[in-house]
């Protein structure tokens, strides 16, 4: 526990986190002070670009095993599942109405592909590096949730929310088509081609994401000054322990599939983390019903500032522990 | 200079739904249109801005469109199919257009 | 297709004066607005763009506000207190909208 | 409030012709107008968009001026000298204003 | 032969060919990924701004020489004389109109500066650096061929499409007073100007050209997709043949002017190349008339990716062949 | 005073200098080349980003002393005294109104970032680092000239254009808050933070920068070329005048603090700046009756340029002299 709050302080005063909460702070201040919506765009284009790309490098260099596969199945069948976990504590813990529920938790079975990146770091920073494949298992755990939420719909209140044209959406959305499509030609070209655009996507890339976290928490922070209200204490609750249980899924699986300490911290993260890109998006569409206003505050404005910070180290503290790394 | 009777239809509608609308009007023979963007806006549901955004959930577009008057109702009964359950502002404005022959 | 009448206001204002009009806008009522990128132009003093730019000093936004026929007053008298000293256009047009019982 | 009749013409035009537009409203005595981007659209040369664009080939700008009635025949001329050979649908609309004395 | 299919094969696996497939296949498959207007404009000022000043910079270290000077007017003869060409081939292998050859034609004339980068870097990864100044050939080609375009509308359809306004356009437009400009303060600043800014504009060049080609696939994809059915078998043959003409020329020239293999497998790479960015946006002005659909879609969906892939291992073999180099 | 012309002359040869002349060219030659606004703002955004860390990291670094203190209450003495003298001046060489001629001060006292950026890199380049914390002291100085100006108007027109909403927009100006903030986060995660984003704040910074003159230059430029009637003689001299004015101030200040060269030739350069973005913005809202053509032009088009180029070189020269560094 001592160890798990010494990382946790080490952490709170990392550039990353210290730009976040500048962030927040701005937005709950009302300064002006906004990234405009290309240039957020093109930050997150470039870190979707690296991350997969270093991804498939790695596994390039560490080669294809068993390993992949299976954790490729078990991450799909964890953003499936999951869902169901969250829609049941939501329905103790809050009064959201169905269709709420089902969206929310939609978003805790997919991921944040920020969280994701900073738990790396940190990794990295203790010389735990990961497996390189977990980036297609982030990529693979980003969509099935879609399903499992508007299932969990249609049993309850009836309809099909699925027509063709959201399937191809939902699975060719733009994040997943570059993560993927990054990965795989890193995978391709390997070493060689990583040494060829590194100074462009290692060296800088720290940089790049404070500046991505610092709009994350002007974001977040507009959202929870203009929502808060929507926050309950159940709701609020929700948005705290749900990680929690979600990492203990991703622990299991992570130890079952026998990844190294810095594999197993990452999947917890992984099935930690919510989606605030790709699951809001395919939700308008599919649950126009449900109030964009919570699930966004939700994973925004709650279980990713508690991931960053508590989260993340606390994962980290568990897998050394567990898998004795 | 000669102008003609028309009717300018503005779709505010959330960005998300944009191909969907755009299909429905391919298929209503609506085929001429434009698109603006939104930067932000408030309604029944709060306040929102595009600034900082990564995802399109949350953005709006404005799709215009300048057509015949006797192609209105085909348009209005596309548009309405797709916007019905969504968010989505539609008005129609009469106007005069140069150049009938383009429409 | 069922339409009901409104007015359609086009207010045509500085950046750095948006949040200040739409403010005004909230009290006296009116919370439904969309607003609108403004690249450039020109008027009495001279013509601006917005490409290179840093500052929101000198670029300008449309706040487009769709409105029942009787609540236009209450906002002109709200518009025209902020745009009273300031560059400002402010338009109305008749419109018809679909699903008014969203105003 | 007080408001005044004027015309609200709205010029969509490809954004490699913007300049020249703009040149032919100056020398009509059209000083005043805004420019909005235009994100993409359809029409019978097919759908087309500004995303991921370099070129300035390929987009459209809407070009919006509020004038007197009295200066609208002098304006329509002027927009379809320039449009005549390109692509540009104008619309022109009624509308009220504020502040006349503006324009 | 067989070297031209490994030099190729070789190209093929790099990640600037790869990420331009991802963006194609994106396209095709209606994935919402895209890269914001501003995004890619900034892209490409960076691109053009790094290839100047190190073109500038080169041309300093090595000095002037008379090569500089016959090149340049090398350059503009054959971005003059190359749309007649293509317009003679036009009329064979095409049913097109007048106009919309013409205007086709222009676009073969002029260059494609992102095939010139892709050209570069491909020999500079084979030892074989071309001379500086060929960026300043590049920036003069970017022109003439529009006039030619022109005066082959003029002559057979009467009128005259040139105002005033439209030559200021066509040689200050953006692209060339930014590359030239960047050159000419290389070459002012030469080596100490290069080594303060060297690590913005030398060591990621090579990853912002892989999101830059992500981009032009993107593009290039959406319009063939869109705009495909104006490629008859004609027109898709006139799309890989021109190429290789216009190759012939650039070969021809760079033998006479004595250039180094670089040099030579840049001047037929150039020659092979056809604008996206200056000339359309001048034909629009210039020739309305004209189809922007079939331009369009030749020049960016079949010749650009038809000289990334196959065209530029070709010229350099052949350079290197006939130069011994 | 050759050694300030040799000094100047060196400068004016330096890249940054050049992109910003190429700027203004390209502007009055009509040329379309332009940057998107939301490239600019992405420029601007990572230039208060990484000047602001590296600020807070040197002091870090180097530690806090009362020099700090002392310097950022000088700071915001001078910012609201400026605009005073500036106004007297302007009365005394100019026929501006009382509204004018008060809001054109009011950009006197205030900075220009990018004025102090191209100062430290000139001072670096000499081997004379400023103190880190003259950032901060900069941040300090943007707003109190906006009070006095309109203090100035108030006595003379009577009326009170201010309310509490202009009060935080002032202070919580996006430009003031990333700034500080950076600052702030920098001497927080001191050199270890510094490290981490080091290949992204430190190594591309003097291209960006570039690149951000480049954009000035444009936008300098089409602000002289369509509002370059409201440059009177009087105001032109003005322009000129005042920075040197300043300068004078900002050497007695620096002097009194007992600051080294180059914080004393930085100190100078601050007084001698004036403010094109934070200001203006300001000024639109409480004095939407002053001619924005007037200050902007004088500010972007007469006193940055003449800073950059004779200002920087002769502050720096002074300092050296005065200080015997
Ligand atoms: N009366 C209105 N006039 C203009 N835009 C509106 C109006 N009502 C809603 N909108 C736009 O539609 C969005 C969603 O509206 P709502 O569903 O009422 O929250 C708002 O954020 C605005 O951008
Ligand atoms: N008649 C008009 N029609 C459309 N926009 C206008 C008109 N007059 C002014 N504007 C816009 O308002 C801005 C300021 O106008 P002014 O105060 O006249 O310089 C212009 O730059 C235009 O963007
Ligand atoms: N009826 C219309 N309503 C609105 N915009 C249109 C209409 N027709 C054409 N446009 C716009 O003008 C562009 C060119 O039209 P076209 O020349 O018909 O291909 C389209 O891509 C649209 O952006
Ligand atoms: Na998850
Ligand atoms: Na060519
Ligand atoms: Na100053």
């Amino acid at each position: 526990m001592g160890d798990v709050l010494s990382l946790a302080a080490d952490n709170l005063l990392s550039p990353l986190i210290l730009f976040f909460v500048l962030g927040v702070l701005a937005a709950f201040a009302r300064s002006d002070l906004t990234i405009p919506e290309a240039a957020a765009k093109a930050l997150s284009i470039y870190l979707l670009f690296a991350i997969g790309f270093k991804g498939g490098a790695s596994v390039a260099a560490h080669g294809v095993d068993a390993g992949l596969i299976l954790s490729l199945i078990a991450g799909g069948i964890l953003s499936a599942t999951i869902p169901f976990v969250a829609f049941g504590l939501l329905r103790i813990m809050t009064q959201l109405s169905t269709i709420d529920a089902a969206a929310v938790a939609g978003h805790y079975g997919s991921i944040s592909i920020v969280t994701f990146v900073a738990c790396t770091s940190a990794l990295t920073g203790r010389g735990l590096d990961p497996e390189g494949y977990m980036v297609a298992v982030a990529a693979i755990m980003e969509a099935p949730a879609i399903l499992s939420a508007l299932w969990l719909v249609s049993r309850k209140a009836g309809g099909n929310q699925m027509d063709g044209n959201l399937w191809r959406e939902i699975l060719l959305n733009g994040s997943i088509v570059l993560l993927i499509g990054s990965f795989v030609i890193g995978a391709i070209t390997g070493q060689d081609g990583l040494e060829k655009i590194a100074s462009f996507i290692v060296s800088p890339f720290q940089g790049v994401l404070c500046l991505f976290l610092l709009d994350m928490g002007l974001v977040a922070g507009r959202g929870l000054r203009d929502s808060g209200k929507y926050l309950t204490p159940g709701v609020f609750a929700f948005g705290m322990l749900m990680p929690l249980v979600g990492s203990c899924f991703g622990l299991a699986a992570g130890m079952l599939l026998g990844l190294s300490t810095g594999g197993v911290a990452l999947f917890m993260t992984l099935c930690a983390s919510a989606s605030y890109i790709a699951v809001p998006a395919a939700m308008r569409v599919a649950l126009p019903e449900a109030n964009p206003s919570i699930y966004l505050t939700l994973s925004l404005g709650i279980t990713f500032p508690f991931n960053l910070t508590l989260g993340i180290p606390a994962y980290i503290a568990i897998a050394s522990q567990v898998t004795g790394g | 200079m000669q102008t003609h009777d028309a009717k300018r239809v503005v779709i505010t509608i959330e960005a998300v739904m944009q191909s969907r609308l755009t299909d429905a009007l391919q298929t209503a023979d609506v085929t001429g249109y434009s698109i603006l963007p939104v930067l932000g806006g408030s309604g029944q549901s709060g306040p929102w801005s595009r600034e900082g955004q990564v995802s399109r959930a949350g953005g709006m577009v404005q799709v215009i469109c300048i057509v015949r008057p006797d192609k209105l109702d085909k348009l209005l009964d596309a548009a309405f199919a797709v916007v019905e359950r969504y968010i989505g502002i539609v008005t129609v404005t009469d106007c005069q257009v140069l150049r009938a022959e383009r429409f």
